[in-house]
């Protein structure tokens, strides 16, 4: 067989000169982008308790109880798809842009707020 | 024996080796834990490599929900792996079965077989969130052989 | 020489993912290869019946991660079709552009993975390299780098802002010199010539026969993609589909490489057309009757057949996947080469098991 | 993209109706089953030139189907498939897995009335 000068050892040689490619996670933390779905922060006291988010959850992962005026919700069912943020009627659901950290158990958030008091009660 | 100890505890350390099973992910955490080994992310800094084989394996990394077909092996690669030993169950699939949670063939959560140590959650969960449960991981690894009866 | 029957897999090291097939060697040739599935099944179709058609999109958006968006580009396209939907031409653009890119970054990942079948790691991670600049594309466009979950029926989710359209042009042009670097490395290398040339030939008679898709079938000669169909925004802009005629391995790995740079022709020429105007429209009622449709996906078409009695909840969702379409000429391809080419050839097919049993 | 319509065939005539679109080289495409009610629908996609053309076949439960696999080698996965998820049965299979293909018990989850 020929010698044949590999042609993929001109890109290695090169890529020594060049600058590092690797992020150097725990040491130096890359900023995320602004668009980015990370975590689900309900703002309690803004919340309504209208039940829309829950209705619009692919993994049912939102419990709403009226009366009580509880909010749960289950982080390690959510799939971060942002459903629920766009049917939040008053903008209280929002994604962080930080990423959920891995953890030792499964925990639930239960979240309580005051309920809006319905018409016929006000009167 | 206390050197025995000593260094074992700075080879788990310093050198955490992975065992990688998909067991019934939709691929999107399968190639986030392989993006954590290519050089982007790159975990071999921290002597994290992928072998193929459970008895060389410290920290065992599960994706996806587990099915009637697949629960079997998931147990044997579970009892092939020598201790010490740390279940790592990646993405909301592994954690609850999430999204498909309802589906016909599927059991559940991976800890539904086998009990887990640490859970990542994130659908898929970001390289970073990985890299940070495998470092996680290797301090558990640490109080296990420190604790253990070695 | 008795006959041998080797298992390979569920879980190998050249897989990613749990595929198992029953070899029947003999003296190191294959004789027959048969394949065992059921290690991902989850029977996420029948999910249709207890999940509403607006949920469904996330739920196929998980059928496989790796092309998740051209599944829902599939579902909705498909859906809006059944009730009469017209999506605005933004909207059809950006669904192009978006699957583009995952076509993009499925073909970098199955490069690499390929690179790494035959031991080529340092190609392996320069490639993956290169995809993170898509999926850093993704995560910063659709808030997510692998699931970008940006479509819902009647449009999309998020818009392209011009600073975003012209980022992502300056990212293409890296990544387009970058995949020119190692064009030598692919067509002239000694090791993968000498890996890939003449292993798991399939003629275009038998990938045919077989009902062989996307790539694999184009590899054979066959000048068929499912983007002439003309869905989403493909009928407004130019191309022609990739084929080789050898229909082995180097073919099919040929293919997709230039198919990367037709993906990159194909966004810049969506981000030059792109028009002006509302990116979703307001879709009311449920659908009704049967429909089918297809797209072409990183590995070839994907085939969806819906069923609906005008509730929410569908009558049946039924998903034909590429890989699945390409399993028989795997088996095929399998038979007569020797058993240690069987990790390359399988990777040539670009096996997405997921997907395959859903 | 053309509109959907299929063509209901009888049961007896699905194989020399499949022959012909074999020779006309048309490539099978999918084979979908639905339940409806007590029956079952299977349609037949078949695709020549990305044009389609269905076929439609309704069975019941217990009478068996013939294979396709004598003329598309590759039908087996999807005879298969359905073998598995609705306990249908196909006559003279090259690969029968016996409903073993997805569960490793003979289970057909995909039946409305089981759960």
């Amino acid at each position: 067989m020929e010698y044949k000068f590999p042609p993929f050892l001109t890109t290695v040689l090169t890529n020594l000169l060049k600058r590092k490619s690797t992020r150097p996670y725990p040491y130096q933390k890359r900023a995320p982008y602004p668009e980015v779905r990370g975590i689900l922060k309900n703002q309690v006291e803004k919340c309504i308790f209208c039940g829309s988010c829950s209705l619009k959850c692919p993994a049912n992962c939102i419990e709403i109880n009226k009366q009580e005026g509880t909010w749960q919700y289950k982080p390690y069912l959510c799939i971060l798809c942002g459903n629920c943020e766009a049917a939040c009627p008053v903008k209280c659901l929002t994604h962080t842009t930080d990423f959920p950290l891995p953890c030792l158990e499964k925990k639930e958030i239960l979240l309580k707020g005051t309920p809006p008091k319905r018409k016929q009660d006000k009167k | 024996m206390k050197f025995i100890k000593r260094l074992l505890l700075t080879g788990i350390k310093k050198s955490p080796w992975l065992l990688h099973f998909d067991c019934g992910s939709c691929n999107g955490c399968d190639i986030e834990t392989l993006a954590v080994l290519t050089p982007v992310y790159d975990a071999e800094r921290f002597g994290v490599i992928n072998v193929g084989n459970p008895k060389h394996a410290d920290i065992f990394l599960v994706t996806g929900t587990v099915n009637r077909k697949n629960q079997e092996i998931l147990n044997n690669l579970y009892l092939q792996i020598p201790e010490p030993k740390v279940i790592l169950a990646v993405g909301t699939c592994a954690l609850s079965g999430g999204i498909f949670a309802e589906a016909p063939n599927v059991i559940g959560g991976v800890d539904k077989i086998i009990p887990v140590d640490i859970y990542i959650p994130g659908c898929p969960p970001k390289p970073e969130a990985i890299l940070e449960g495998v470092l996680k991981s290797v301090e558990l690894l640490e109080d296990k052989v420190k604790n253990g009866k070695i | 020489m008795p006959k041998t029957i080797i298992p390979f897999g569920p879980q190998h090291p050249v897989l990613p993912e749990p595929l198992h097939f029953s070899l029947t060697v003999e003296d190191e040739i294959v004789q027959e290869a048969i394949p065992g599935f059921g290690y991902v099944h989850r029977g996420l179709e029948k999910l249709c019946e207890i999940k509403d058609i607006h949920k469904m999109i996330q739920v196929v958006e998980r059928v496989c991660g790796i092309c998740s968006k051209i599944h829902a580009l599939c579902y909705c396209e498909g859906i809006e079709q059944m009730m009469g939907v017209e999506v605005p031409p933004r909207a059809k653009y950006l669904r192009t552009i978006w699957s583009e890119l995952h076509r993009m970054h499925s073909h970098l990942l199955w490069l690499g993975l390929f690179a790494d079948s035959f031991g080529f790691e340092s190609l392996f991670y320069h490639f993956w390299r290169i995809r993170e600049k898509i999926l850093d594309i993704n995560e910063k466009t659709a808030g997510n780098r692998i699931i970008v979950s940006v479509n819902i029926l009647g449009g999309v989710k998020r818009d392209l802002s011009t600073e975003d359209q012209k980022w992502i042009l300056a990212e293409l042009k890296e990544i387009e010199n970058k995949l020119e670097e190692v064009k030598d490395t692919l067509f002239k290398d000694y090791t993968i010539s000498k890996r890939t040339k003449g292993k798991g030939i399939l003629s275009a008679e038998e990938a045919l026969y077989l009902g062989a898709v996307g790539p694999v079938l184009r590899a054979s000669g066959v000048a068929q993609d499912c983007r002439q169909l003309q869905y989403a925004a493909f009928s407004e802009l130019d191309f022609e589909p990739v084929i080789a005629q050898e229909g082995d391995s180097f073919a099919r790995m040929q293919v997709r490489y230039f198919e990367l740079f037709q993906s990159i022709d194909l966004i810049r020429q969506a981000l030059s057309k792109i028009p002006e105007g509302p990116i979703s429209v307001k879709v009311k009622g449920y659908p009704e009757g049967e429909n089918v449709f297809r797209v072409e996906q990183p590995r070839g078409e994907v085939f969806y057949y819906f069923k609906a009695n005008g509730s929410k909840f569908l009558d049946r969702l039924r998903i034909r996947t590429p890989t699945f379409a390409n399993v028989p000429a795997l088996a095929k391809m399998l038979t007569g080469i020797e058993l240690a080419d069987v990790p390359v050839v399988i990777l040539s097919i670009d096996p997405c098991i997921s997907c395959t049993e859903r | 993209m053309e509109k959907f319509s299929y063509k209901i065939i009888n049961l007896q005539d699905l194989l020399t109706q499949v022959k012909e679109l074999r020779e006309k080289k048309y490539r099978l495409v999918s084979i979908s089953c639905t339940q409806v009610e007590e029956k079952f629908e299977l349609l037949y996609t078949f695709d020549l030139n990305l044009s389609l053309k269905h076929l439609k076949i309704i069975v019941a439960k217990d009478t068996p189907i013939p294979s396709l696999t004598c003329i598309y080698e590759g039908a087996f996965l999807l005879e298969n498939e359905i073998q598995d998820q609705f306990g249908l049965s196909f006559a003279k299979l090259n690969i029968d897995y016996k409903g073993q293909l997805f569960y490793p018990e003979k289970n057909p989850l995909f039946l409305k009335n089981n759960k």
